[in-house]
């Protein structure tokens, strides 16, 4: 079964992926993804916060972690998003897939990124010395989840 | 009565979270179309359709998901997680 | 500058990828690869022994680094690969890559693996009930190159 | 003078690690059919060129490789690291 953690706390990447690659019995491959809070725009970024819809979040991370599960016979698979306001250089969110071999593994983690930017409902909003700006949602995001459509 | 939950810029523009309504729309479309003629706040939200996405009893829907016997409808921007 | 270890001692992939995140300055995605020991012919298999080649090892694998590196304008990459004996369980390898934004990551941890896998002086050795054999290169890993080979 | 390393299978088949000959041979794969003529264990250790890798001063060689002014030229199996 998947793990699916939502929460506002920060967490511990390295512990993460040590408690996820401790309970796997026949993977071989472990790939984990994690993002972090970064001044992309180099517009003076000092906090990002995010908003999100509980209930539905978990739904939709559940639901986007089976098909993964399936789509490419994973043994496992992790996501944790945060909500809230968060600073620079903390990690938002982190997914963790575990198969036999790396190919599997590597584009499981590709596809429930994609997913999740674009299928879970998350909204950043950035905080610059400017103000405040709801981050929007980029094209190549909505592209990426175009190369997996074949057959979903 | 439908349960309305608004989030992100769209909960800032309408001026709520969350909200009971009556309706006779059958259609997500036709409930935006509904709620554009409320006030500014609402008109202003819901002006660019395409910029909006919804959710229905917490399932993605589009303009044509029916909305008969639904619980609670969402609203809000193109999603921006990860 | 990518930081490459060869190692026999086991080590620990949650505390190395919480300090290859914590170096990163201005990558908001980093994406971790960590090999670990299966019995994946499900051959009674109770130990694995890596053999390499000093000094050729890490020169290796600093050039499959940097070419990653100029390939995807990654912000930094870590390789550690471990040679000796092991046994089940045990994390043989890892990769890190950091990058502004994940496409990049996944794709130069995918990029580190498959040259790594088939050009790094690296040979393994199982050991099972019946006896030791040498593991035959994979045919799927000789292809697995051929998708990056456009310029390169 | 120059260097031999064998690793792996191709070492135990040559029954040594490493050691110090000389050839006349002009390219790796000269070197190979040189090496095979020894005995027994080398003959089966390079019985199959296609199996064969090799790395002259530590960079990856294929048989036309020229191994003038090499200080060292090593043989193993396809390597199976990762």
């Amino acid at each position: 079964m998947p793990e699916i953690v939502v929460q506002a706390e920060p967490f511990d990447m390295g512990e993460r992926l040590n408690r996820f690659a401790a309970r796997q019995e026949n993977a071989g491959a472990v790939v984990s993804f994690s993002g972090i809070v970064r001044d992309a725009a180099a517009g003076g970024l000092t906090a990002m916060e995010i908003e999100h819809f509980p209930g539905m979040t978990e739904k939709a991370l559940s639901g986007i972690a089976g098909e993964a599960m399936t789509r490419w016979s994973l043994m496992d698979a992790f996501i944790l998003h945060r909500y809230g306001r968060m600073g620079q250089g903390e990690t938002i969110m982190m997914v963790a897939t575990a198969a036999r071999h790396r190919g599997e593994a590597f584009a499981a983690a590709e596809f429930l990124m994609d997913y999740l930017k674009s299928r879970a409902p998350f909204w950043k909003k950035e905080f610059t010395f400017e103000g405040a700006a709801w981050v929007e949602a980029r094209e190549e995001d909505e592209e990426a989840l175009s190369r997996w459509s074949s057959g979903g | 009565m439908i349960e309305l939950r608004y989030f992100a810029w769209v909960r800032e523009r309408v001026g709520t979270g969350h909200e009971t309504v009556h309706t006779d729309a059958e259609t997500v479309g036709a409930l935006i179309e509904e709620l554009k003629g409320r006030d500014e706040g609402y008109a202003f939200a819901f002006s660019d359709p395409g910029a909006i996405r919804a959710a229905v009893d917490q399932e993605l829907a589009g303009p044509d998901t029916p909305i008969a016997g639904a619980k609670e409808v969402a609203f809000f921007p193109p999603m921006t997680g990860g």
